[in-house]
């Protein structure tokens, strides 16, 4: 199994004619994701690549069944967007684009709560369920099915070291990106909560950075009695306090942000702590062995 | 990103909470007129820990008001000189306290802090009582009141901080404020409640709406010497730091996971710097190039970009015309890797460049090359 | 209340609204250089109409601003004189629309209302089309493209728009606006949409959050007598008619309701004035009497209030006591009725007044003594 | 009967230990409104006059049941007392405080809807059931029971024209201030629709103002084929076009807002409009007679 996203999902583009939208289509549909409608004001009743454009999301989730959005759109109309989708019916929206006022964010994340949906995002690479489906631009030979439940603050980080578990045999249930901003859609917690509930997650990778609370969270999932095993690579061990570090959350404000007390704190719960990328691979197979 | 104290008052005077009536000193032969004294001479710098390190002095006349002046125009404080100070009326009060409002992840949007001892020592002291809120809408007297009533005592208080917390959430959320702090928040002898210092931190990505902090994004640039200014508009994060191996990277846990690997090899990495924005064309590179290549202090280039949207053959295009405009001989090292990497041997061949397989091979070659440079 | 266009104008582009790129003209002497002509050159008052009354004027060079400036400055648009003009570039556009967002009962909070045709004779054409909000977190962007659809046939210019129209909604809310209305909003040739002209409306009893409706409202004062100051001061409602029965009363209604009486009966009102704040004090009432003493118009001041938390008792002390410090021998007629009004009569014999059993009775006695005045 | 008021409202005093606060329990609770509780932050376990003062408003209504709400606050505290009564279980909450912010105003009528609770106000003199009870300053003497349903959007006017009821002997069974307000917790309308419903009104006198949209609304209900008979007096023919007449709802913007639009209007709607004060009593037995 996985979390979130299989074949079953059937997702709606909001701004399928952009030229991401257009990407999308092709390269999401062609990794087996079940795109049926997209949205695009203005250009309803034309198609992208035999997907119909509609002038809004009631309509497309009306004719289509649709249940699930995938967000391109500019950085400043996501939050319409997104909402749109939400109040139009989709259970799950995933909004990748970075450059996101936090308030258009914490607005979001109401609006799902309010209506019974996730947001997973933004600032975030999206989510790939290895073999079934993938909503967002990782590069596909990353990945490969199997026992490992990724969540990733970053995204190119999730390609490297999806890459390198992948080489080394290691598939994935779901590879998760829950982004670099202060707010998300769908924290590390609520990640962990749902790698909990798999049964195909034999264990968990966490890939978390210097500051914010999410390591917390890792934490304190992995010291309950019944955790799966986790892994962890934190980075950002050379970065400067009191510097932001390209995402908005990821700066060592207080000392609890750094990788030293995370580090610590997560080896405390019983996380296998990765001293680095090279090490990742060796703790992934140990978290695995541990769930044997 | 953060602004100065007397722009945080200004902005705390417009939406109704009461600050000192300062003057602001741009330069330290141009000195205000003040009818009272004594004031408090305050260093106007971003930078945290300035009470410690003597930014902010009593003065008590106008001879002491140039000496002072003097005095902190010419202190750096963390990396920074003051431009301008703020000259405040030094004003009694009762009680200290710190009030603020930031945005929260477990909070789900906004919360609010409270201690009811404010002042420079907040932070080693009993951590401040939460309020988490969500989105602004849902601030509510009475939850605030719920968390105030085990932590302060005085009852007229507590409602003139429910009040004032309440308008700081509105702003925040109308302002596009990730922070706004009032430390030290004090109580004058009528009870009233005045912001004896602010501190807001805007949200960089709200520019659009929001001309204050379109105005702070230009003055901050126009701060930056000309390379960096230029890396800056093309939308680059960076942060510089004192190694000899640069880094040119994507995404910012991708550049973190590098910077590290190169320091556990045995390297020091010069700088953060993710190229993200505008990833795949010439130009989007260009000025990170400039940036490095007019610094003294770097050795070694490294190039590593593991890209998903962003696809490599047009990465790796753009870095053979980049390689063409340099005129300095300064080593680059190459690791791309994802969408279209199959592509980038053939483009590469063209300029006699190399892709290493990954990144443990990369770091190495840089590492090698910065020693022996 | 409103603000001059070029406040509304600051206004709307600190919070992301393109507007022109104008310059203000504060006297006709100290003229701006221009560094493009045409330009428009434009009265900044707040009466309506003030295109059609010549208030906005195309010039070319600088020989005619300085005549332009000068007639401007020399115009009464309504029943004010300009203090400040504007010269805004003259920009080419392809379309002229309106775009407003105001309070709305029947939509329970905001409104926003569009019309695909803008400029001076919006009202007389066909009515906007309107989307009802509530409150302002409510906007939908799928609410509004649904409204816009019916009429507005450009896509691309439906969703800019809605841009617009949300942040103008958020910005409503956050300022204390009861009004923001952009007309003409023209689109340029780029496609992109800029405010040419703008009237906003801010909510006066915001004044304690937004020190842009506490700078109107001093301004405001400032700008009246010193008589209209203490009234206002006082937090009296007045408005001046041309008739020469003054009345003092409590309450608009009530007021409203005299006023027309006063009408009915064959007199002429010379004011509206609501006393309602401060009802039973005698500073309360002080600066109403000394207005109107003052108004050589008015002949004859009548008392009509009827008090339900305002105790007669004590409005008759008041009056009792206002009368005692009052020079003019201009008549007063009292009609006082509500909570303990039966106290009244024992107060007034005390200075020889007498209460009026109704308004009939108080309105008739009024017109009698205007007429003998 | 009566609409929303009568001596079965357990009544809330939010800022009990005021003067009006004070004030209200000694003359409302003397006319015969059940007050039962107080709220005045830091003063809770105290008593004004035997009524029991809370910290806040849930606990005031889990100890007494409360279920209506009378607020006496300054102004820029309206919108927190309201919506804490609210939510603390409050079906109907009357605030008569003028020098509202009307978003505050939005905002309560907001939660109240979300909450399935009624506001009354603000700039209202508030609601009374003559002979039942009363949440205001009216004047007792002014009121009495009978058969006409009052609507006002002014506080004096209510009070002059239901003296003038009085003294004719037309009882009332309820007067409600709508207040004049641009946003009202309750509209003409929906008064009018709860009049229509109480099988005690037999007629309605609506007090009306230049301005606003309101007499649109009693327009379209005397309109219908079963409505009852109304009477109607609208004051400010005298005012001048673009003047705020105290109330910020009372100005003569569009040709629609003028005493003659209105009357015309209510005229044509079957409305039988006073031509002045004075003639209000003919018209309001005349409204009686119609409903005989």
């Amino acid at each position: 199994m996985s979390i979130l996203l299989d074949q079953s999902n059937r997702v709606l583009v909001m701004g399928i004619t952009g030229n991401y939208g257009k990407f999308f289509v092709t390269d999401s549909g062609g990794y087996g994701t079940t795109v049926v409608a997209g949205v695009s004001p203005g250009r309803g009743g034309t198609d992208v690549d035999g997907i119909p454009v509609f002038e809004g999301a009631r309509a497309a989730c009306q004719a289509t069944q649709a249940d699930t959005a995938m967000v391109f759109v500019p950085p400043p109309l996501v939050r319409a967007a997104a909402i749109e989708a939400i109040e139009a019916g989709c259970r799950l929206v995933v909004a990748t684009a970075d450059e996101m006022p936090v308030r258009d964010t914490i607005e979001i994340r109401a609006a799902a709560k309010a209506n019974g949906a996730r947001l997973v995002g933004p600032n975030s690479p999206g989510i790939i369920s290895p073999g079934k489906a993938k909503m967002g631009f990782m590069p596909s030979f990353c990945f490969m099915p199997g026992p490992m439940g990724v969540i990733s603050r970053s995204g190119s980080l999730s390609y490297e070291s999806s890459k390198r578990l992948t080489q080394a045999h290691i598939g994935q249930t779901t590879v998760i990106g829950i982004g670099g901003d202060p707010i998300k859609g769908t924290t590390a917690a609520e990640a962990m909560a749902l790698f909990h509930l798999d049964p195909e997650t034999r264990a968990i990778l966490y890939l978390g950075e210097i500051g914010g609370a999410e390591e917390a969270a890792v934490a304190a999932y992995a010291s309950q009695p019944h955790a799966k095993p986790v892994a962890a690579l934190i980075v950002g061990k050379t970065a400067p306090p009191g510097k932001k570090m390209g995402h908005a959350a990821a700066m060592v404000g207080s000392k609890a942000d750094s990788h030293a007390a995370k580090t610590r704190l997560l080896a405390k719960s019983g996380v296998l702590v990765c001293k680095d990328l090279t090490d990742l691979v060796a703790q992934a197979k140990n978290a695995l062995a541990a769930a044997a | 990103m953060m602004i100065l104290e007397h722009e945080a008052k200004a902005l705390l005077r417009s939406v109704g909470v009461a600050v000192p009536q300062g003057s602001l000193i741009k330069s330290p032969t141009r000195l205000p007129k003040i009818k009272s004294y004594p004031i408090a001479l305050k260093a106007q710098v971003r930078s945290g820990g300035r009470g410690k390190l003597g930014g902010v002095i009593r003065v008590n006349n106008a001879t002491a008001l140039k000496a002072g002046a003097r005095k902190l125009f010419n202190t750096t404080f963390g990396d920074e000189k003051p431009e301008v100070l703020l000259a405040d009326p030094w004003l009694p009060f009762e009680r200290e306290l710190y009030l603020s409002v930031t945005i929260d992840g477990t909070a789900e949007g906004y919360v609010v802090l409270y201690s009811p001892k404010g002042g420079v020592d907040v932070e080693s002291g009993t951590p401040p009582a939460r309020y988490p809120i969500g989105p602004a809408s849902q601030f509510r007297a009475q939850g605030f009141r719920a968390v105030l009533e085990k932590v302060e005592k005085d009852f007229q208080l507590r409602e003139k901080l429910i009040f004032l917390a309440q308008r700081l959430v509105e702003t925040a959320a109308a302002r596009d404020c990730n922070t706004i702090e009032i430390n030290p928040l004090v109580q004058l002898k009528d009870g009233s409640l005045m912001a004896l210092d602010a501190k807001i931190v805007y949200d960089d990505w709200a520019h659009y709406r929001n001309s204050d902090i379109l105005d702070q994004q230009k003055a901050e640039r126009a701060r930056a010497d000309k390379y960096l200014r230029a890396s800056l508009e093309m939308g680059h994060m960076y942060v510089k730091l004192d190694g000899d191996i640069a880094l040119i990277s994507g995404g910012a846990g991708m550049t973190m996971g590098a910077m590290d690997m190169i320091k556990a090899a045995g390297g020091k990495p010069a700088c953060f710097l993710d190229a993200s924005p505008g990833p795949t064309s010439t130009r989007g590179y260009k000025p990170a190039f400039q940036m490095l290549d007019a610094d003294p202090s770097i050795k070694v280039i490294l190039v590593s970009v593991f890209g998903g949207g962003t696809h490599m053959n047009r990465v790796a295009s753009a870095m053979k015309e980049n390689m063409a405009m340099r005129k300095s001989k300064k080593p680059v090292v190459f690791r791309l890797d994802g969408t279209y990497v199959d592509q980038v041997p053939a483009i590469f061949e063209t300029f006699g460049a190399k892709n290493h397989p990954n990144l443990e091979s990369a770091v190495k070659e840089a590492i090698k090359l910065a020693r022996s440079a």
